[in-house]
């Protein structure tokens, strides 16, 4: 447990929980720190988190970066007072990862909107079905992806 | 029952010799205070035709259409949802709000306001 | 008889993110419950992205109409950390003041709505007719009722004079008095408490497990709040208490929130007091600066979180915004399990969904398969609720 | 004689069911304000009906989504007649900040045919209790005059 401490000393400390597996560490502003991680480490942080009291999971967001989907799970601590973006990137061409949400239970919702609007599979979550799309939206389409446009700009 | 007295007898008994508190609308009307946010007015003799309103809109309510040669604001009312960023953005102040609210019209048509530019109306004052 | 299926929603009026829970029934009780939300999908985070910055403004403050002045507020202030502007502190102190006036009308409306639902509905009048006192004050600084277009880019949109301040902190000491009525009521009135205490008991262990926000968590003894430990806004420089109670049940979760209004009374006051003087916007580019930021807010219904990736150019690249309600939609499966069909209206409630004003349910009975529709107004007075 | 009656005791308790069609709750709000004190509709008559089989007018709010496009027309369908349709709110009405979203199904006079408009990001309930001023004067005009009612 640490007390609250300024971004740097906050990324020092999760280096050494880390090590190499973080591959880029950000400060985005006060209170806001940004790590990238490859897929399938993003648990591993996730686990390093906790000893920060990083329980609370404020939402998980996908972007389509073009050749890639990003991850962000954005993780706030409790004890080191920081909200921590966890990055990941996975392929377009077949976006599976692995859920968290048996770490942090509460991020099933957030794991099920990301599956219907940007068709990022997450194996093992319990949720099934869809979320959030209507129930007459056609299957396999994603609105948030960019090769997706709405009717009037077509 | 063992239930004391409810809290809200006493209340309600003293809210019986108060005044009432409804407004009396449509019958009494209350004015908005200053600087609410109602009908808008354009001041077209001001305008200078940039369209910076239509193109900050965030409900599409402003379209430029042309009168006389010139593009001139028309505001869709059934669109508009009174956030006055158009104003906000005007670099001439052509645009400032009313009190006016009692804007319910019985078709879509009606809720449109066309321009009125100065040249085209010929002897505007 | 075996298990029967209880179908809540989706028709929803009375909130932003309408849900449908299947209830898992075994007699009386709720064995478990499953969400599916989305019936207001309306596509605002592709919307966003089609957008420019400064439409966005307007936009997000329609994702809820209730909590707006949250949702323009985390925008602007994503946005601005993504540019690097400074907001002057006058327009900091001014977005403190409006948006603590949303959170007791938001608060007052959910304890009005609460009191309709206990079959109460005089506690629902008087709520609401004090709750016109502080839309009567907002009506004065923003210009509108309920959406305020109060916050944009770099500051706010309009300035306060001196009658306006005045006014605003006679509304507000009015109010405290009024409050100290109402909180003995919630305190003490037998209706409330034979209807909401030891009724959705979240234990403090399963709060955090599920990501709980806001009233819901803190009414589970967690002293946690976003103005307090991520100070945003003039909330650094304005002293205030962090409101928990450790009953955890329905009843703890509307203390909070009467404590609350109380906190952010004396915050308007202290706030309008030490108003700063100077100017109440800074010069904000149409296009932003390419880069990330993640902001976050206390709304009255509990932490809003916005996420923005900007490639540089005047709309963003991608917008993304976490309600409140979807944190808490596990936390009110969690309550409603184990519990009675009678309690279910209390617990949605707490959560602050405003979940029970008008909605619709389908009865199903797997072991005849003959489906019923049925109003929960309906369901409740065949309940014991009285309405 | 009859029918002269029947519109007589219509206009003196029109009786309103209020529907959200996927709105943001401010409209929906400041309605429910219009039933509170301060402004107190009922004592129009006016009475809010969980029902829409009891109910005369239908206040609807919000944009039309996908989801609930379908859901409202069977709704207006169990109305009986003669019935009326108050839209509420620039969303309603057109679509207001939300027009071409995807998660929007189309304007509510495009499903619904309406008799008032009522234009505001929310009206302020005395607009909302205008509206129902106006409706009524249509109501007393015997049949709802075609304007605005679409096919």
């Amino acid at each position: 447990m640490r007390a609250e401490g300024s971004e740097g000393s906050f990324i020092e400390g999760l280096r050494s929980e880390l090590g190499d597996r973080i591959l880029e560490a950000r400060v985005l502003g006060p209170r806001r720190v940004a790590i990238s991680v490859k897929p399938g480490d993003h648990r591993i942080a996730m686990e390093a988190l906790k000893k920060f009291g990083g329980s609370h999971m404020s939402t998980i967001t996908g972007t389509d970066m073009g050749e890639a989907i990003e991850i962000s799970y954005h993780v706030w601590c409790y004890q080191a007072k920081m909200e921590v973006s966890i990055r990941t990137g996975i392929p377009k061409s077949s976006p599976i990862i692995e859920t968290v949400s048996d770490l942090i239970p509460g991020s099933v919702l957030y794991e099920a909107e990301a599956r219907d609007l940007l068709g990022i599979e997450f194996k093992g979550l319990p949720y099934e079905g869809r979320l959030v799309l209507p129930e007459d939206w056609p299957e396999g389409v994603c609105p948030l992806r960019k090769d997706w446009k709405p009717d009037w700009l077509k | 029952m063992g239930l004391g007295l409810p809290k809200f007898i006493p209340e309600a008994l003293r809210a019986v010799a108060k005044r009432p508190f409804t407004l009396m609308y449509p019958f009494e009307r209350r004015e908005p205070p200053e600087g609410f946010r109602g009908r808008q007015v354009f001041d077209l003799s001001k305008c200078i035709n940039c369209g910076i309103c239509a193109m900050d809109c965030p409900a599409f309510a402003i379209e430029m259409v042309e009168v006389g040669g010139k593009r001139w604001p028309k505001l869709y009312m059934d669109r508009c949802v009174f956030c006055y960023q158009c104003a906000a953005s005007c670099p001439k102040n052509v645009i400032s709000s009313s009190k006016l609210y009692e804007l319910a019209g019985t078709s879509r048509s009606k809720l449109v306001m066309a321009p009125e530019p100065p040249a085209v109306g010929g002897d505007r004052a | 008889m075996g298990t029967a299926d209880l179908i809540i929603g989706p028709q929803h009026p009375a909130l932003h993110e309408p849900e449908r829970f299947v209830l898992k029934l075994d007699g009386e009780y709720v064995v478990d419950v499953v969400p599916r939300i989305g019936y207001v999908h309306r596509g605002i985070e592709k919307a966003a992205e089609l957008r420019t910055y400064i439409q966005d403004t307007y936009l997000v403050e329609r994702i809820c109409g209730i909590c707006n002045v949250s949702h323009s507020l985390v925008y602007v202030q994503t946005v601005e950390s993504l540019q690097g502007t400074e907001v002057p502190p006058r327009a900091a102190y001014l977005r403190a003041v409006v948006h603590e006036l949303n959170r007791v009308h938001s608060h007052l409306l959910l304890l009005g709505v609460v009191g309709e639902l206990f079959g109460f509905d005089t506690l629902f009048m008087y709520l609401w007719r004090d709750r016109e006192l502080v839309m009567d004050v907002v009506e004065s600084i923003t210009g509108n009722r309920l959406i305020s277009a109060f916050n944009v880019l770099g500051g706010v949109a309009r300035d306060v004079d001196q009658s306006q301040v005045k006014e605003a902190k006679k509304a507000m000491e009015y109010l405290r008095g009024r409050m100290k009525f109402y909180k003995k009521a919630f305190a003490e009135d037998p209706t409330v408490e034979k209807r909401s205490k030891g009724v959705g008991i979240l234990k403090p262990s399963s709060a955090l497990d599920l990501c709980a926000v806001g009233p819901v968590i803190r009414g589970s003894g967690i002293k946690t709040d976003i103005r307090a430990d991520d100070p945003y806004a003039a909330y650094g420089e304005i002293p205030f208490n962090v409101i928990t109670y450790d009953t955890n049940d329905s009843w703890a979760r509307f203390m909070v929130r009467v404590d609350e209004i109380f906190e952010a009374i004396g915050i308007i006051e202290y706030a309008l007091d030490h108003l700063p003087e100077g100017p109440i916007r800074a010069r904000f580019p149409r296009r932003v600066r390419e880069g990330e930021a993640v902001g976050r807010v206390e709304a009255p219904r509990g932490e809003l979180v916005d996420h923005i990736i900007s490639k540089g150019g005047d709309k963003p690249y991608r917008f993304k915004c976490r309600t409140p309600t979807l944190a808490n939609i596990l936390a009110a499966c969690e309550m409603i399990r184990g519990g009675q069909i009678a309690d279910v209206p209390v617990s949605l409630s707490s959560i602050d969904p405003c979940f029970a004003c008008e909605d619709r349910l389908a009865i199903i009975d797997v072991s005849k398969g003959e489906r019923y529709s049925a109003r929960l107004r309906d369901l409740m007075a065949k309940y014991g609720a009285s309405r | 004689m009859m029918e002269r009656l029947a519109t007589w005791c219509r206009l003196k308790s029109p009786w309103i069911l209020h529907i959200n069609a996927g709105g943001c709750n401010g409209c929906d709000i400041e309605i429910l304000a219009a039933l509170t004190p301060r402004y107190d509709v009922e004592r129009f008559g006016i009475l809010l009906k969980p029902s829409p089989r009891h109910a005369d007018v239908m206040v609807i709010a919000g944009v039309m989504t996908r989801q609930i496009a379908e859901r409202v027309k069977r709704v207006y369908e169990q109305m009986p007649e003669p019935k009326f349709v108050l839209a509420v709110g620039a969303c309603a009405l057109t679509g207001g900040v939300f027009q071409n979203c995807y998660g929007q199904a189309m304007r509510v006079d495009q499903i619904i045919p309406v008799d008032v408009y009522v234009p505001g990001c929310p009206p302020k309930p005395e607009a909302i209790i205008d509206g129902v001023v106006k409706l009524l004067e249509k109501a007393k005009g015997g049949a709802p005059a075609d304007e605005g009612r679409r096919e």
